[in-house]
């Protein structure tokens, strides 16, 4: 029995709460975790990871759980940053999320403060899938159980960053060797056109900082039109 | 330790390091001491708040770092403050939450309808617990259109879809009509009263007595001023004794009287049951449930800017027409 | 959570067998959800002043749909239906329900039906309840099509919404 | 270690028809579980080596239904690859694709008109044909974008779908001889070829070699959607070519063709309407059940076509007829009567003029042939087209008149 019972309306958006935009991805329905004490039992087991994130800012939890309980970090986030703790109803909700009282003044204290002035579009969680443990792999019989841990953290912490989904790209694997050249003839044969355009006379312009593009044809047109290429370097 | 090597803890230098960094500890305590120094620096604002609750409050000569501060910089957003009443006054503006069904060009492509309609009808501000009168044209009325007057017990769905019911006691008998409000048989929607009420919908004036909603078809509109606020009707209506249409018992209303005499034993342990079981307590700290049956304040500004300026102006043109229309009358009659 | 407990438990601490509040306790409850559908047995509010009809609402014994005249057999308004009313079988017409309604159709808190005998003339000169306003396009077709002249009964209605 | 470790291992999850990756290097010992196969490299030492693993199917066949691979067929997304690339070299792919393709990243749930971004046409090899009695035109690709309702002008209630046609381009003509020679008889009539037709530009940089040829000789960035129709000789179109929601008029009707929603296993009241069987009066652990399943004797058997619990939604479905009521120009929307139209918000379907000559009503000789070019037309297109009894809303309330 669903409590209150249904009402056979057409649907509407509740109006009551203005609610931060989330720059998380949102599933259109809470995943089917298993809650044996019920939905209440289930807020507990979110509340649990919460208030472990908040007090340790980078934990390792079960991938689907953690990303559940991702969504809730930053709604509890943004509701502390929109309300403040002066709003009885956003205090409790804070009471309610992080169990730990010790931590609560960390929430108003230490993380608003920290993501007031956060870049737009720019989530306050990451959530990363960990290494399995192959000893574990064997063990279990699932063939879904892929990806059985995450590391879910709160960005802006103070630890060192963690390696991420891929490797750092290597300058000097042989696809990047290869593209760098390419790059260069391509930009030199640009440089060669204006140059010819501009008949040689006109002086090297100033590259914008922020574009990375600019600042690369600037270096490139810096540099001397003989450069030696790799192979004579060898 | 191996865990820690994976997620490169290692290069922490120590422990003691780790738990600097996370400064629970040293907060909390700042919190407390700081509590006990000076309870007397207390605002009037914050005196009304419970004292239990002020573990995290404090007066702002005290604080330890005055740069990053919620409480002197509370979120604030010009835009968002302009906007945010308008979801009350054009709520099927808003599209429906359910995240599956939306889409952006469908639901910009719908505004673009309603402005359109709205050009040609004043479809006028109300609320659930407001009277309106709507006149549509009905082909086998005498004069080709039907007039019905009634409370606004009832508004649902979003945009086109978007809907309102009103209620009237008849010669002794309830009537209700649902009026899609974008129908093109509309002619015209007056509010005679505007006001709200405590309650979401008025569902429950079916099983009270039927005073609570008759209303006489030759009403006038009462006169108000545009710029003061809309009053709140806190009237709690007296439910009629059992049988019930629905068992209001499960929803908490609050524009009804006390009817917990009018409940059995076996209907106490059922609510109680419920929300034991549906988790009632707790089901308001679903922060995720919250987000996904609204939709989010950044998406409301997008949406408001947008039809704004039109709305504005549809609205102020065609009160100027009804204006004018309603001056010429009088001379005639004269 | 423990104040909420007690709050469960206190009712049931009253209201147990051994309780001697038991025996106060009426119980009337229905064995299946009220439908708002009109289909067979399904019992009916005669609005009109036919004296039939009449003293079978003042008895507090109102007709019952024994049989309706369509395919779905499902009654809405305009429907005619038959009806045992005081032992006895009469014809009627459903005006008005409870059932939800589309745009601009109104939806009444009973439902209300007027008697009628086989040639579609009413039984009694007067309709106490408001009408509503599609009943007389309904009607008009009808007539047309099965023969019988059922606009009567919009000559002795009150009040059309 | 942990740098080295931890993405190799998890790479190796990643890949989910499990290729065998290059980085194994020195195969090591290899285990079997189940239909996976793990192989461990002995060089790294982390976990006593690095992992990878090979996925083989081998129940692939036992599938409930069989599809054959289009002829357009190409492995379509690229593996995500370890080799990852420097930030100049990325900036610099950047630079050349968007020098050669100009906006390639077509985003469907942002707020987008639809319209075709810019292609550079390469030389003309189609001349354009003239309208003949039984020629058959192409379609277009469309996305469900949702429903909502409507009013006729006697103030009648209609839901209509609507179907945005999103950033269409024609790709390549395949002529009938090649048709009959690849196909033989699946085609009822042998003059017909086929037109490619691709929908929402993307990055080329996701998709592999083979995919990315099918696109050379339009010139275009590849597209997420492709789809082919049948048209005859005369109404082929120069690869490049995009399409429009103008390409169909108001009041025509046309087919559509798409995935039904996918309601996965599901029992027989759900799949086939069934009653069930009552909630008590002695009913143990079948309320939802079939029941019966047919007779004794010689009969003894489930017989075919017996409805049961199975797989639900999910098909190809094709729906004849559906009547275009409106069509929006600017944002390139089809509004299609009814709610019928297959498929959840944000599925892709087909859109073709009907094959139902019967029941078509409209003169086939206005509508354009073989496509309409908007840059041709003189006059300039209104923003919406409505069928003549459709209300707008920029028109007055319906009022009725009395008879007299």
């Amino acid at each position: 029995m669903v409590f209150p019972p249904p009402i056979k309306v057409h649907a509407a958006p509740k109006l009551v709460n203005l609610v931060s935009k989330l720059n998380v991805r949102v599933l259109p329905t809470r995943r089917r975790l298993s809650q044996p004490d019920g939905p209440e039992g289930r807020l507990k087991r979110m509340r649990n990871i919460v208030t472990a994130l908040v007090k340790n800012e980078r934990i390792e939890v079960r991938y689907h759980s953690g990303d559940e309980a991702r969504g809730y970090a930053e709604r509890l986030i943004s509701e502390a940053i929109r309300y403040g703790d002066l709003h009885k109803p956003t205090m409790d909700l804070a009471k309610f999320w992080i169990h730990d009282e010790a931590a609560v003044p960390k929430l108003f204290k230490v993380l608003v403060p920290r993501y007031k002035q956060w870049p737009s579009g720019l989530p306050y969680t990451r959530m990363l899938k960990a290494p399995t443990n192959i000893a574990d792999y064997m063990n279990s019989t699932s063939l879904y159980a892929q990806h059985l841990f995450g590391v879910l953290e709160l960005r802006g912490n103070p630890f060192p960053p963690l390696p991420g989904p891929f490797a750092k790209p290597h300058p000097g694997a042989i696809h990047n060797v290869l593209l760098e050249e390419a790059r260069k003839e391509y930009f030199r044969s640009q440089t060669n056109i204006e140059k010819q355009a501009e008949q040689q006379t006109q002086a090297v312009p100033v590259p914008d900082e922020e574009d990375p593009l600019e600042q690369m044809t600037h270096n490139l047109l810096s540099e001397s039109p003989t450069t030696e290429s790799p192979e004579s370097k060898k | 330790m191996l865990k820690l090597f994976r997620y490169g803890f290692a290069e922490l230098s120590s422990i003691s390091q780790l738990s600097r960094c996370l400064s629970i500890g040293a907060c909390s305590r700042a919190f407390t001491s700081q509590a006990r120094r000076d309870p007397s620096e207390t605002d009037e604002a914050t005196a009304a708040i419970n004292e239990g609750e002020r573990l995290n409050l404090e007066s702002d000569s005290t604080r330890t770092n005055s740069n990053a501060d919620p409480h002197q910089n509370p979120y604030k957003n010009e835009m968002e403050e302009t906007f945010a009443p308008f979801r009350f006054v054009y709520p099927e503006f808003l599209p429906d939450p359910t995240i599956k069904w939306r889409n952006r060009v469908r639901e910009k492509l719908e505004r673009m309808d309603m402005l359109k309609r709205r050009s040609n009808i004043d479809i006028p501000e109300f609320y659930v617990g407001s009277i309106l009168s709507v006149t549509l044209s009905d082909r086998n009325a005498p004069g080709k259109t039907n007039t019905f007057v009634g409370i606004c017990i009832q508004r649902e769905g979003t945009a086109m879809r978007s809907m309102f019911t009103l209620r009237n006691v008849v010669d002794g008998h309830g009537v209700e009509i649902t009026f899609d409000l974008y129908n093109p048989t509309i002619l015209n929607i007056t509010c005679l009263r505007l006001e709200k009420r405590l309650d979401e919908n008025l569902r429950y004036l079916r099983d009270a007595p039927p005073e609570y909603s008759t209303f006489p078809f030759d009403m006038v509109p009462e006169l108000r001023n545009p710029d003061a606020p809309v009053p709140i009707n806190t009237l709690k209506v007296k439910l009629n004794p059992k049988p019930w249409h629905a068992k209001w018992q499960l929803w908490d209303l609050k524009g009804v009287e006390d009817f917990s005499h009018e409940l059995e034993s076996r209907e106490w342990r059922k609510l109680n049951t419920w929300k034991f079981s549906e988790g009632y307590e707790t089901a308001k700290y679903d922060l995720m449930k919250t987000y996904r049956s609204t939709i989010p304040a950044e998406e409301q500004t997008e949406i408001y800017s947008e039809v704004h300026q039109q709305l504005a102006k549809l609205t102020a043109s065609l009160r100027k027409q009804k204006r004018k229309r309603t001056f010429v009358k009088p001379q005639k009659t004269v | 959570m423990s104040a909420l407990k007690q709050g469960i438990a206190s009712p049931l601490r009253l209201f147990t067998k051994t309780s001697p509040l038991m025996p106060l306790v009426i119980r009337n409850f229905h064995a299946s959800s009220c439908l708002c559908r009109l289909q067979l047995l399904s019992r009916v509010r005669c609005v009109d002043n036919s004296a039939i009809g009449k003293q079978a609402m003042a008895e507090g014994k109102p007709p019952k749909i024994i049989h309706v005249y369509n395919k779905k057999r499902r009654a809405t308004i305009g429907d005619k239906v038959l009806m045992t009313v005081k032992g006895e079988m009469k014809k009627g017409i459903i005006v008005g329900v409870k059932e939800h309604q589309k745009h601009g159709i109104p939806r009444s808190d009973t439902n209300n039906v007027v008697l009628i005998d086989d040639n579609g003339t009413p039984l009694g000169t007067r309709i106490n309840a408001p009408i509503p306003m599609i009943l007389r396009g309904i009607m008009k077709e009808k007539t047309i099509a099965k023969g019988a002249d059922y606009t009567k009964i919009l000559s002795i209605a009150s009040r059309f919404v | 270690m942990t740098s080295t470790l931890l993405p190799s291992v998890r790479r190796t999850f990643q890949t989910g028809r499990g290729q065998l990756l290059q980085n194994a290097g020195v195969v090591g010992p290899l285990w079997k579980l189940g239909n996976l196969q793990f192989l461990l490299n002995g060089s790294n030492t982390a976990f006593g080596g690095s992992v990878t693993f090979i996925q083989t199917r081998e129940m692939s066949k036992v599938k409930h239904r069989h599809t054959h691979p289009r002829h357009i067929w190409a492995k379509k997304r690229r593996e995500r690859n370890d080799q990852e690339l420097t930030d100049d070299n990325q900036s610099f792919l950047k630079k050349i694709i968007y020098d050669t393709y100009g906006p390639t990243t077509f985003d469907w749930r942002a707020e987008n008109t639809g319209m075709p971004f810019v292609s550079p046409l390469k030389q003309i090899i189609h001349e354009r044909g003239v309208w003949e009695p039984r020629s058959i035109r192409t379609g277009v690709i469309a996305r469900k974008i949702g429903i909502h309702p409507m009013w006729d002008k006697e103030g009648k209630r209609m839901l209509t779908t609507l179907l945005q046609v999103t950033d269409n381009h024609v790709l390549k003509y395949i002529p009938p001889e090649v048709v009959q020679r690849n196909y033989g008889k699946r085609f009822t009539r042998q003059d017909v070829g086929l037109l490619l037709v691709g929908a929402e530009s993307a990055d080329p940089q996701r998709f592999t070699k083979e995919y990315l040829n099918l696109f050379e000789e339009s010139g275009l960035p590849p597209k997420t959607k492709i789809s082919r129709f049948m048209v005859t000789p005369n109404a082929k179109l120069q690869p490049g070519t995009p399409l429009f929601a103008t390409h169909f008029k108001v009041g025509q009707l046309v087919e559509i063709f798409g995935h039904t929603i996918d309601h996965g296993f599901q029992g027989v009241m759900k799949r086939w309407g069934f009653k069930g069987m009552p909630a008590s009066h002695g009913v143990t652990k079948s309320h939802r059940r079939g029941g019966n399943t047919g007779g004794g004797g010689e009969k003894a058997r489930i017989w075919p076509g017996t409805k049961l619990p199975g797989h639900m939604g999910n098909r190809w479905r094709k729906l004849k007829g559906q009547e275009i009521v409106r069509i929006n120009t600017k944002y390139n929307v089809l509004y299609i009567r009814g709610p019928a139209v297959m498929g959840e918000v944000g599925s892709f379907v087909t859109v073709c003029d009907t094959f139902m000559s019967s029941v078509e009503t409209m003169d086939k000789s206005t509508i354009p042939f073989p496509t309409h070019y908007p840059e041709e037309s003189e006059e300039t297109i209104p923003e919406e087209y409505y069928v003549p009894n459709l209300f707008n809303f920029g028109e007055p309330s319906i009022v009725f008149e009395e008879k007299r």
